[in-house]
């Protein structure tokens, strides 16, 4: 008896363990600079604010901080635009606090932003250009009108090498909805090239692009997160580089993920289940009735 | 004279066309209709203020730090859209415009046309069902408060949007069957899908048996009328001239009892009342039951009203 | 200006003569067959005994149940509204409750300040209690009813009558005279039964003050005893209490008389 | 001296000769009385043909030709009885002279109404061979007594027991199911079963009626037709067809016109039922220059309610039908009747109507109980009250016309 419960205890124990080694540390990719979102805060005014942390390392669990980058800084961009058309970008400001860099994005009413971050890095004599970049809705509602002053961002943004996920905003992205990946770079795709995939619950995934230089990406069916509320979400980072002779391009991409709102939905057994109860109440008043004197 | 069915059966239809489909011509009449005009048909033009209520942006979704700022604000002009709304045309939401009751309407028109009789419920059932849509009203206020501020699962979020049956039967009129499916991403929905399931089932058996069988239980009912006194709209009754023919009683999609019975006060506005005006249609006596908006009277029963009603011409009319 | 009440009564015929609202002249008869004989008899001695000719008259009011049988009337007052309005008069405005006890009827009438029939309460087709029933006692007991009054007071033990109704009471006094009891007892027994008959049709709390007795029998001061004692109420009893009608008949007519001359001459 | 039977026998059919011709003459005297009058028209000749039903059955049957139901009161369901194929009659009586064959076995202070029904079975065209079925709701005791006293009559009774307590939901659903036990029994009469949609028809036969004889009485609230013409009129429902009551009533509002408008004080005439040729006390009334402006006679006003169905089912139908002889009705009997006395203070306000003359027949109990309460209330409100006690015989004519006189004084 005392044998058995002990080797159920190991077991127990083993399995706790097991989950607490976090296995996608094993990568033989580099490490990126990324995007991760936090918990977004309603203000008491009414906007919003969405805390962005800036990490360095492999996602999830392999963050090193930002240490060894030089030229971090981050941009963002609301949906206007300037004169030729082009959307205007602002310098957010970091905020370091210990190891954790972070930028706070507000938004006093409806906005799209796009947010990059970026950073350099110098290994052997090659220089590594990191960018990250992700975008999102925030659906501020403030009554106030005051305005933020955003510094306008004085110098390029160094996109290079940059991920465009399509569709680029979406209202509720969620897993089971294909996205289409489109490595850019210097204004051209990249044909055939490998792209990383670091999901929040998942093992990291290769995806290759075709001769166009797309692909096509489906979040997978995540149990942890069904368990969770509609509301949850877990991230994901798709990471794609470029080496071009003395530079590296390193581009990340964080991608928020809902759990599928209809994929889990059985129809046919809803269905069954509303005809077998409607079937089981009519015979049940019919049989009523029939009780009845008049 | 018009005709007071015929005109509400033109309003119910109207407003039905209006809040289903009228999101597609770009309508958009806001969050705090009061009436069962389900956000979950995707062209729909006005939300239901339950759904507000329920929320965390304009409802009881809210920790009690985040009530008192901007967004409890937010929170209390949606009600008081909702306020206004329902002081202006009272219960007349209930029996004039909300499509889910015009669904309900259309279904016993079908069950009359066949003959079946409608189910009696006893007096006393009828009256411990009265309190269920309190409950119901309760409950709907007080999950999303915990979700809010006691870390219950969020999955419990919009508890009365999830059984709820219009959810299920309006996007239908949508072209949408999705919400009968059954949810299995996790245990809480799975449960939720089926006893919303289980319940869609039971009303709609009930909505074909008896008349506005859902209103019975609906909380919107009660919320509105809570504020029923502040209404422009009163149905009131000159309780002398009453001969207690029970007519109003035995027409009543709801089974009141207290506009037939009521022997002492003026108003009969009751808590179940939908204003859709059956029973001063059917009043024989001239002015006994009378509409009166801002007591000014819209409309009153007589003979000669019933006589137009229900006095058919020819014999053929009569076998419908 | 002269006129005159004639009240055509069950029992008696009365006419009387009024000028100005005071009386001249009254006299009674009981009634027979031929009415109209009767009337005209009294209304020819009447005129003698004031010395009037016909033209002097200005008016007959005919009331009582036989009030459409005599032809030369000007005005018919039905017979409520005329023993109001004579009690009224009568009893200097005081009247607010009559009782009138009649040959056939037995009525509770209210007045109003203004003389008016405020309302009224009267038996329904039975005679008990009523003038003929002291008829029909005066028959079995061999009395005149005028004499009723003085020889209840000689009574020395009340007997009590059981029966209300008139045919019934007849057999009760034929079955106590045989079981030996005193007429005046038997009278006297009468009275109450008569009494808690009248009382029965209205109850004492319906009579407002002040409350007089009319009508033939009321001059039975034994009766009106009884009926005191019977309600517990202060009971007068007019003057000539059988005349209360026919005056009230008159009055009624001669106030429209010169309601209507005073029109006319308005007029003119 | 024993009689044999041969000659009992005879002598039983000549006083029945004998009566019957008072009777034919009670009838033709009430008829040429209302023939006499000014406000007589030809149109309303119809309705007083009506009438001779207990004089010549036989005529009246033929007139009709469809199975008679005698009901009396008026909580029989006409509507039912029509869709099945019968032709309702009540069997009301107002003959003072039939009473001859039934007071001798029946208690002296007996409702003259009863004695008159009850006299009529006794008559040699009796009830027995003109109606198939005799339907008598248990309202007062007098009814509820009435297949008693006539059980040596071969005539198939059936009694619905009526729930004394209205608005309770247990008076309602036993009357309901009274009026299903009275449509299987009926169907079984009839031979066939009761067609949902022939029922609608005579509802709304009977519906037309009510929209008819609502306009009488508004004719008569503004005293354009007198209150003893439509206490006429509303009588000869009780017998009539109902098509054709409807038909001549319509006929009689279109052309009538009163001959002069004079100002005599309204009145109410409220209490027991009063039923040609019984008219003594509406005549009573007009003679003494009051005019019935409204009643609540079960044999006048109260005889016609709407029947309003929601449901055309089967059970819609028979419950509407059931709560409009049920709740409608404010027969004295009843328990729950406070709305009678508020009805009656409504209408008399509204029409300004001053007086009450609240009729009562002799022996008619649950009327002269309310009597009372309704005097004292009735005077609280500032109207004038006068109860009158009466029976069918005509000798004290005399003694209401003296009052009905003062009391029209009081009013003015």
């Amino acid at each position: 008896m005392k044998i058995r419960i002990l080797i159920i205890l190991i077991l127990f124990i083993y399995f706790i363990l097991i989950q607490g080694i976090d296995i996608y540390a094993f990568s033989s990719k580099e490490e990126y600079l990324w995007i991760e979102f936090g918990k977004c805060m309603r203000e008491k005014d009414g906007s919003l604010t969405l805390p962005l942390e800036l990490n360095y390392g492999r996602f999830p669990g392999a963050k090193q901080g930002l240490k060894g980058l030089d030229e971090v800084s981050v941009f963002y961009s609301l949906s206007e635009t300037d004169h030729n058309g082009k959307p205007v970008f602002y310098t957010a400001r970091i905020q370091q606090d210990k190891q954790n860099y972070s930028v706070n994005i507000n938004s006093s009413k409806q906005n799209r932003f796009i947010v990059f971050a970026q950073a350099k890095k110098k290994q052997n004599k090659v220089t590594i250009r990191y960018l990250a970049k992700t975008s999102f809705f925030l659906f501020g509602h403030s009554f106030s009108k005051k305005k933020t002053t955003r510094i306008i961002l004085s110098r390029e943004i160094n996109r290079q090498l940059e991920i465009r996920i399509i569709p680029e905003f979406q209202c509720w992205p969620q897993t089971g909805n294909s996205v289409k990946i489109i490595p850019v770079f210097k204004k051209g795709y990249l044909a055939e090239k490998a792209i990383s995939l670091f999901d929040q619950n998942m093992p990291q995934v290769e995806i290759m692009t075709n001769e166009k230089g797309e692909c096509v990406y489906v979040p997978r069916e995540d149990k942890r997160l069904n368990q969770k509320g509609e509301t949850a979400f877990k991230q994901a980072v798709i990471v794609a580089e470029e080496d071009q002779g003395g530079i590296k391009h390193i581009s990340s991409y964080t991608l928020l993920l809902h759990r599928s709102r209809f994929k889990n939905y059985k129809f046919f057994m809803g269905i069954a289940i509303f005809l077998g109860t409607m079937a089981a109440v009519f015979l049940f008043v019919i049989a009523g009735r029939k009780r009845i004197k008049f | 004279m018009t005709k007071v069915y015929k005109l509400r059966f033109l309003v119910q239809s109207m407003s039905f066309a209006v809040l289903t489909y009228g999101g597609r011509l770009g309508l958009r009449l806001g969050h705090c209709l009061p009436c069962f005009t389900c956000p979950y048909v995707g062209s729909c033009s006005g939300h239901c203020y339950l759904m507000a209520l329920q929320r965390s942006q304009w409802g009881f979704q809210i920790s009690f730090a985040e009530a008192i700022s901007v967004w409890g604000l937010r929170a209390l002009g949606m009600f008081a859209g909702f306020f206004l709304l329902t002081i202006i045309f009272s219960k007349a939401w209930c029996g004039w415009i909300c499509p889910f009751g015009t669904l309900q309407d259309w279904i016993t028109f079908l069950r009359k046309k066949l003959g079946i009789r409608e189910s009696q419920f006893s007096w006393t059932l009828r009256d411990r069902l009265k309190p269920i849509k309190y409950i119901l009203l309760i409950f709907l206020i007080v999950i999303p408060i915990l979700i809010g501020n006691a870390g219950l699962h969020s999955d419990f979020g919009l508890p009365f949007c999830q059984i709820c049956p219009a959810k299920k039967l309006m996007p239908i009129f949508a072209g949408n069957f999705r919400y009968f499916a059954v949810d299995i991403s996790n245990p809480i929905t799975a449960f939720m899908s089926i006893v919303s399931l289980i319940l869609t089932a039971f009303f709609f058996v009930g909505m074909f048996f008896k008349d506005r069988f859902f209103c019975l239980f609906c909380p919107l009912l009660a919320l509105i009328s809570l504020f029923e006194k502040f209404g422009f709209l009163g149905l009131e009754k000159k309780v002398d001239a009453c001969t207690g023919c029970g007519n109003c009683q035995r027409v009543c999609p709801l089974n009141i009892r207290e506009v037939h019975l009521e022997k002492k006060k003026k108003n009969v506005l009751t808590q179940d009342c939908i204003l859709c005006l059956r029973c001063v249609e059917s009043c024989p006596q001239a002015k006994v039951l009378s509409l009166k908006f801002f007591k000014n009277t819209i409309f009153s029963s007589s003979k000669d009203y019933i006589s137009k009603r229900f006095i058919k011409k020819k014999r053929e009319n009569l076998c419908n | 200006m002269i006129t005159v009440g004639i009240d055509l009564g069950t029992a008696a015929i009365k006419v009387v003569f009024i000028d100005q609202g005071s009386l001249l002249w009254a006299k009674a008869l009981p009634t027979l067959p031929q009415h109209i004989k009767v009337c005209e008899q009294l209304l020819k001695e009447g005129m003698e005994t004031v010395s009037l000719k016909k033209k002097d008259i200005a008016g007959v009011a005919a009331t009582g149940y036989g009030k459409r049988l005599f032809p030369g009337s000007m005005k018919i007052v039905d017979e409520i509204s005329a023993n109001a309005v004579g009690a009224y008069v009568l009893s200097k405005a005081r009247a607010r409750t009559i009782i009138n006890i009649g040959g056939q009827d037995v009525k509770v009438i209210k007045i109003s300040c203004e003389g008016k029939v405020d309302d009224f309460k009267m038996n329904d087709k039975c005679a008990a209690g009523t003038g003929r029933f002291f008829e029909m006692a005066g028959r079995i007991l061999d009395t005149p009813v005028c004499e009723f009054g003085d020889l209840s007071f000689q009574s020395l033990s009340q007997v009590c009558l059981n029966s209300t109704c008139a045919v019934f009471a007849e057999s009760e006094i034929v079955s106590l005279l045989s079981m030996g009891k005193s007429r005046n007892d038997i009278i006297a027994g009468l009275h109450k039964s008569v009494a808690r008959r009248i009382s029965e049709l209205t109850g004492s709390l319906y009579l407002e003050e002040a409350i007089y007795l009319d009508g033939g029998p009321a001059v039975n001061k034994g009766l009106t005893l009884a009926i005191k004692e019977e309600l517990i109420r202060d009971i007068d009893v007019l003057e000539q209490p059988q005349f209360t009608v026919a005056f009230g008949a008159a009055i009624i007519l001669s106030e429209e008389m010169s309601v209507k001359e005073s029109i006319k001459a308005e007029r003119r | 001296m024993q009689l044999n039977s041969a000659e009992r026998n005879n002598s039983k059919a000549k006083l029945a000769q004998k009566i019957k011709k008072e009777i034919q003459e009670e009838y033709h005297r009430q008829a040429s009385f209302l023939r006499e009058r000014s406000d007589f028209c030809q149109e309303l000749e119809y309705f007083l043909e009506i009438f001779s039903l207990p004089v010549s059955p036989q005529k009246v049957k033929k007139r009709f030709s469809r199975p008679f139901v005698g009901i009396y009161c008026i909580q029989a369901p006409l509507e039912l009885f029509d869709a099945l194929g019968f032709h309702p009659i009540r069997l009301c009586s107002g003959s003072l002279a039939i009473q001859r064959l039934s007071s001798p076995f029946l208690p002296a202070l007996t409702c003259p109404l009863i004695k008159s029904c009850v006299g009529a079975f006794y008559l040699d065209e009796s009830i027995e061979k003109l109606c198939d079925i005799l339907v008598v709701p248990t309202t007062c005791d007098w009814n509820t007594k009435l297949p008693e006293m006539i059980q040596d009559k071969a005539i198939p009774f059936y009694i619905m027991e009526l729930p004394h307590i209205k608005e309770s939901e247990r008076g309602q659903s036993r009357w309901l199911e009274e009026i299903y036990e009275l449509k299987r029994f009926l169907e079984q009469c009839a031979g066939r079963r009761l067609n949902r949609s022939q029922l609608q028809i005579s509802v709304n036969k009977y519906m037309k009626a009510w929209q008819a004889f609502g306009r009488l009485i508004e004719f008569r609230r503004r005293g354009l037709i007198c209150g003893t013409w439509s206490i006429v009129l509303a009588n000869a429902f009780m017998i009539d067809d109902v098509e054709s009551w409807t038909d001549k009533v319509n006929i009689v509002l279109k052309n009538y016109d009163k001959p002069e408008g004079n100002s005599n004080p309204g009145v109410f005439l409220a209490g027991s039922p009063v039923f040609f040729p019984y008219l003594k006390i509406s005549e009573l009334i007009e003679e003494a220059g009051m005019d019935i402006l409204a009643d609540e006679l079960c044999t006048s006003e109260r005889l016609i309610a709407s029947v309003i169905y929601d449901e055309p089912s089967e059970y819609g139908l028979l419950k509407a039908l059931s709560e409009r002889y049920h709740l409608s009705c404010s027969c004295p009997t009843y328990i729950d009747n406070d709305r009678r006395l508020k009805n009656i203070l409504n209408t008399m306000r509204t029409y300004n109507i001053k007086g009450i003359v609240y009729h009562l027949l002799k022996g008619c109990h649950p009327y002269d109980l309310e009597s009372f309460y309704f005097e004292k209330v009735i005077k609280e409100n500032g109207f004038r009250f006068l109860k009158i006690e009466t029976d069918y015989s005509r000798e004290d004519r005399q003694n209401i016309l003296a009052r009905l006189e003062a009391f029209r004084a009081t009013l003015c």
